[in-house]
C-alpha cells in the first residue's frame, strides 16, 4: 500500500459527525482524545454524559481559570461546570453503570481497528513498554450498548489505522459497530466495512487506497454529512 | 471511639517496609497526598502501591520521590504511566519499568474497583466480563512478560468472563472532605472515586481530612464510607492541587 | 428525560403476566405499597415477587389481596413467612406455600443481595461464603425438597465458598422519600434498605416517591440511586405505616 | 434424660451476663430474640450496634408512640430514637460490614446447638414446613469475630436444646464460641462444651442433667456473675 496523504475533515468535524448519531435522552460515555470534543456539539440538548471517574449529566468545561474547582473533574482531568442535575458517586456505582450496560453509547479513540470490529487503544508497543494505560476503556467496551470509534484515519507516520490485522495488543474483539474518520464514515457489519460516507472532495477508491481491508462501498455513498 | 491522631507521623507509625498500601484518588484529584509525604519522609521501602485510576500519575512529585529513594517495589494501577510517550521517557517512574527495577501491573479500572470491593465484602472472587478476549486473559505485569499467568475463563450464556480475585491491601490511603471523630466519611464530588471502596477493603484505611466534626454533624443519611472501615484520622489543610493529567 | 408519570397505572402498564419484580422494603420499612396495590388492582397474574427481608411480611394486606386473587407464583426471599409459627397457622401465604399452590424460595438475605448487584454490575456470578455447611449449599425451594439442585462450591485459601448466580428481575418497584424528574433518588434512613441495590439490578425499574422536586434540587453529593437506573417515577401520598412484624 | 425443671436465670438477665463480655470500641450485631435485649444494658458505652437492614450506632427503642419514625427501625422492625453517631446505609453496605469481618461480635439466638459449636435457628420443622426465616443470619455467622448464642437451655417441651446431634438443620458449623442460657455458661472448645458458669442454686449435674454431650466442668466453676 502506497502512503498517500489525503485531506480530510477536521477533529473537531469528526466530532460534529459523531454528535448526530446521538438520540435525546442517551445515556454515553466519551473516551479522552477526539471523543472528548463530541461535548462542545451537544450543549444543550438532553444527552446525559458520564464520567467514570463518578459523575452523570456533567455540565461543560471551565474555560474561566477563576472558576475551577480542584474536586471536580471529568474522566480526562479536566475540570468541569456543575449543572442542574449533575451528580457524583463513587466509582462501583460507576462501573456497575458501566459493566451493567446502561451506557447506550460509548465512543473511544483508537490506535488501529480491523475490519471484525476488533481494535487497539491501551498499548502502543513504539513506546518500548509492554504495558500500558488501560483505563476505564475495557469496562466500557465490556457493557455498551453501541461503541463507535473517533479516529485519525491514518496515523502520523502514514501507516494506516483501519488494517487487516492487529499489530496492537487489542482493547476489545467484535465489539465496534461504527467508525468515524477524517476521511470517512464505516459500518461494521457480518460482511466487512461498509464504507458509508466520504469526506468532502474524495472518493470511494481515495479512501479504499489508505485503508487495508476490502471496503464494501455503500450503493448510497454520500458525502460526509454536518 | 475517638479515632483522631493528631500527628500523621504518629497515624502511619506502623505502615511497615513491605506494606500493601491503597492509594485513593483518580489522576489528580482526591488523592491523599500529605499521607503520600509523611510516607516518603517515613523513608518505608519494598512497597506495593495499589491504586485505582493514576493517582501517581497525578501526583508527580511525590511519586518522582517514592521512585528517587528507592521506596517503591511494585505498582499496579490501571492508568499507571503518564499520559504521553515523550512525557513518559522523562519520568524516571517509566524508566524503572523499563529497567525492570519496579513492576508495574495493569489491570483495567472497573476490574480493580471489583476486586477490593470483593476484598471489601468477603467475596472470593468474581467472574467479570471485562477484559475478555485480550491479554486482560492473563496478568499484565512488565516484568514477566515471556511467562504472564493465565486467568481462569468461563462463558456464562454464551459469554465469557474471567475469574478475578479480592485484592486486599494492608492499608488504605484516604483523602476525604469531612470526617467525624468516629471515623464516618464524606468526601466531595468527584473527589470521592476510589477512595471508599479502598477504605472499605483495607485492613487498616488511614483517613486525611480536611475537617473534622463531632459525630452527628454529618447529615446522617449520606455517610460516604461509615466509620466501622476507618481507624485512625487526621486533619490536614486543603492544598491547592494543578489540575490535568501530563 | 422527564421520567414523571401522573398514573400509577400508567407508570405499571407493561408489567405483564408473568413477570419477575423485585419488591423493595425490608419487613414494615420502605415498602412500595401503593405500587403493590396498582398491581393488585391490575391482577396481574403468575407473579414472580424477589424480595430482600419480608416486605410482604411488612405488607399483610398486601400479600393476603395477592394471595386470595391467584397472582402470585414464587417468592425468593430471605424472610417469607410470618415470625411466629402460629400467626403462620392463619396465613392464607403460609397455607399456599404448605399446600404447594405458591412456591417459596428462600436465599440468605446478604446472599441475595449480592445476587441484585451482580445483575446491576454485569457480574456473572460470585463465590460468597454464607450459608457453606449449610443447606444453602443447595437451593431452598419449598416444592422441590426431594430434588434441591446442589450449588457449586469452591476452596479457596482453605475456607469454602458457594458460587451464586447473578438475579436480574425485570422490574423493581421502590419506594423514596424524594425524586427529582430525571430519576435520581433519595431514600429516608432505613428505609433505604434493599431499594437502591433493586433499581440497579432490574430491566425497568418503577419508583414511588413522597416527593418529586427539579433536577439540581437533591445535594448532588447525596444521591442513592442514580437516574440512570430509573425508568419512571410517581408521585404517592406518606401513608401512615403500623411498624412491627408478625 | 429424664424432662427436669430447672429455675434459671430470667432473659434479661441472660442478656445482662453477655453485656458484660463486650469490651468498648466494639462493633456488635444482635440477632432477634434474647439478643435483642442486650441493647438495654450497654446504653450509653461506647459500643456500636449495627443494624443488617442499614444504620450503625443505633440508638435505644422508642418507648413513646408519639416519637416513632416509620423510616427508622431496626432489623427487628422495632423503632428506635438516632443518636449522634448514628448513620443510615443500603443493604450492600450493611453486607459489605457483615460478611467482610467488621463485626467484633455476633449474639444470635438459637433451636438448638451441638457441642462442636454447629447450631441450627432458621427453620423449625414442627412448623410443617421444610423452609424457614434465614434472614441475615448466615450472613452474620459467616463474617463474625466471634459468635455467642443467647438462649433458654431446654426446650418449652421439655426437649434439650443443647444436644448431641442436630435434628433441626443446621445454620453453622463449628462457629460458635460461647453459649448463655438461662441455666450456664459454656464455652465451645476443641474438646467439647466447657462448663464454666451455673445459675444460683444449681450444680455442675443439674446442668448435665438437662444437656446431651458430656460437660468438661471448669476447676473454675462458678456462679453466674452480673
Amino acid at each position: 500500500m502506497e502512503k498517500v496523504k489525503l485531506t480530510g475533515i477536521p477533529r473537531e468535524m469528526i466530532a460534529l459527525r459523531i454528535s448526530k448519531e446521538i438520540k435525546d435522552g442517551d445515556y454515553v460515555n466519551l473516551g479522552i482524545g477526539i471523543p472528548t470534543l463530541i461535548s462542545n456539539w451537544i450543549e444543550g440538548r438532553d444527552i446525559m454524559l458520564q464520567g467514570e471517574i463518578g459523575l452523570l449529566k456533567s455540565g461543560p468545561l471551565v474555560t474561566d481559570e477563576e472558576m475551577i474547582d480542584q474536586d471536580c473533574i471529568n474522566a480526562s482531568c479536566q475540570p468541569i461546570i456543575e449543572i442542574p442535575g449533575t451528580i457524583y458517586f463513587d466509582i462501583l456505582e460507576s462501573f456497575t453503570m458501566i459493566r451493567g450496560g446502561r451506557m447506550n453509547l460509548v465512543v473511544m479513540g483508537a490506535l488501529q481497528v480491523n475490519d471484525k470490529g476488533d481494535y487497539a487503544g491501551w498499548a502502543n508497543p513504539s513506546r518500548g513498554l509492554d504495558v500500558g494505560n488501560i483505563g476505564g476503556s475495557m469496562d466500557l467496551v465490556a457493557g455498551a450498548d453501541r461503541l463507535f470509534l473517533a479516529m485519525e484515519h491514518v496515523a502520523v507516520d502514514g501507516n494506516p489505522k483501519v488494517v487487516k490485522k492487529l499489530t496492537f495488543p487489542p482493547t476489545t474483539t467484535g465489539k465496534v459497530n461504527m467508525i468515524f474518520t477524517d476521511l470517512a464514515v464505516m459500518e461494521v457489519t457480518p460482511k466487512g466495512l461498509l464504507l458509508k460516507e466520504v469526506a468532502p472532495g474524495l472518493t470511494a477508491k481515495d479512501v479504499q487506497s489508505v485503508t487495508e481491508p476490502k471496503l464494501i462501498v455503500s450503493p448510497d455513498l454520500k458525502e460526509i454529512e454536518f | 471511639m475517638d479515632k483522631v491522631y493528631q500527628k500523621i507521623e504518629e497515624a502511619i507509625a506502623d505502615v511497615n517496609d513491605g506494606a500493601v498500601i491503597a492509594i485513593g484518588g483518580f489522576f489528580a484529584c482526591g488523592v491523599p497526598r500529605l499521607l503520600l509525604q509523611a510516607l516518603i519522609d517515613k523513608k518505608t521501602k519494598n512497597l506495593t502501591l495499589t491504586c485505582g485510576c493514576g493517582p501517581m500519575v497525578g501526583a508527580t512529585e511525590e511519586l518522582r520521590a517514592l521512585v528517587k529513594n528507592g521506596q517503591l517495589k511494585k505498582l499496579i494501577d490501571s492508568y499507571g504511566l503518564a499520559r504521553s510517550a515523550s512525557k513518559g521517557r522523562q519520568d524516571p517512574f517509566e524508566q524503572a519499568v523499563k529497567a525492570g527495577t519496579i513492576e508495574l501491573e495493569v489491570v483495567p479500572m472497573g476490574t480493580l474497583a471489583e476486586r477490593y470491593r470483593a476484598a471489601a465484602a468477603g467475596v472470593a472472587a468474581v467472574y467479570l466480563p471485562t477484559g475478555a478476549g485480550s491479554i486482560v486473559e492473563k496478568s499484565v505485569v512488565s516484568s514477566i512478560v515471556a511467562n504472564r499467568t493465565p486467568k481462569e475463563t468461563r462463558v456464562f450464556n454464551g459469554k465469557t468472563y474471567i475469574l478475578e480475585y479480592a485484592l486486599k491491601p494492608d492499608f488504605a490511603f484516604v483523602h476525604a472532605h469531612t470526617a467525624d471523630k468516629e471515623g464516618n466519611l464524606r468526601y466531595s464530588k468527584t473527589a470521592r472515586n476510589f477512595n471508599p471502596v479502598m477504605a472499605s477493603a483495607a485492613k487498616a484505611t488511614i483517613v486525611e481530612a480536611e475537617n473534622i466534626v463531632e459525630p452527628g454533624e454529618i447529615d446522617p443519611d449520606c455517610i460516604h464510607t461509615p466509620g466501622i472501615y476507618v481507624k485512625r484520622v487526621v486533619q490536614v489543610p486543603r492544598i491547592k492541587v494543578r489540575v490535568g493529567i501530563d
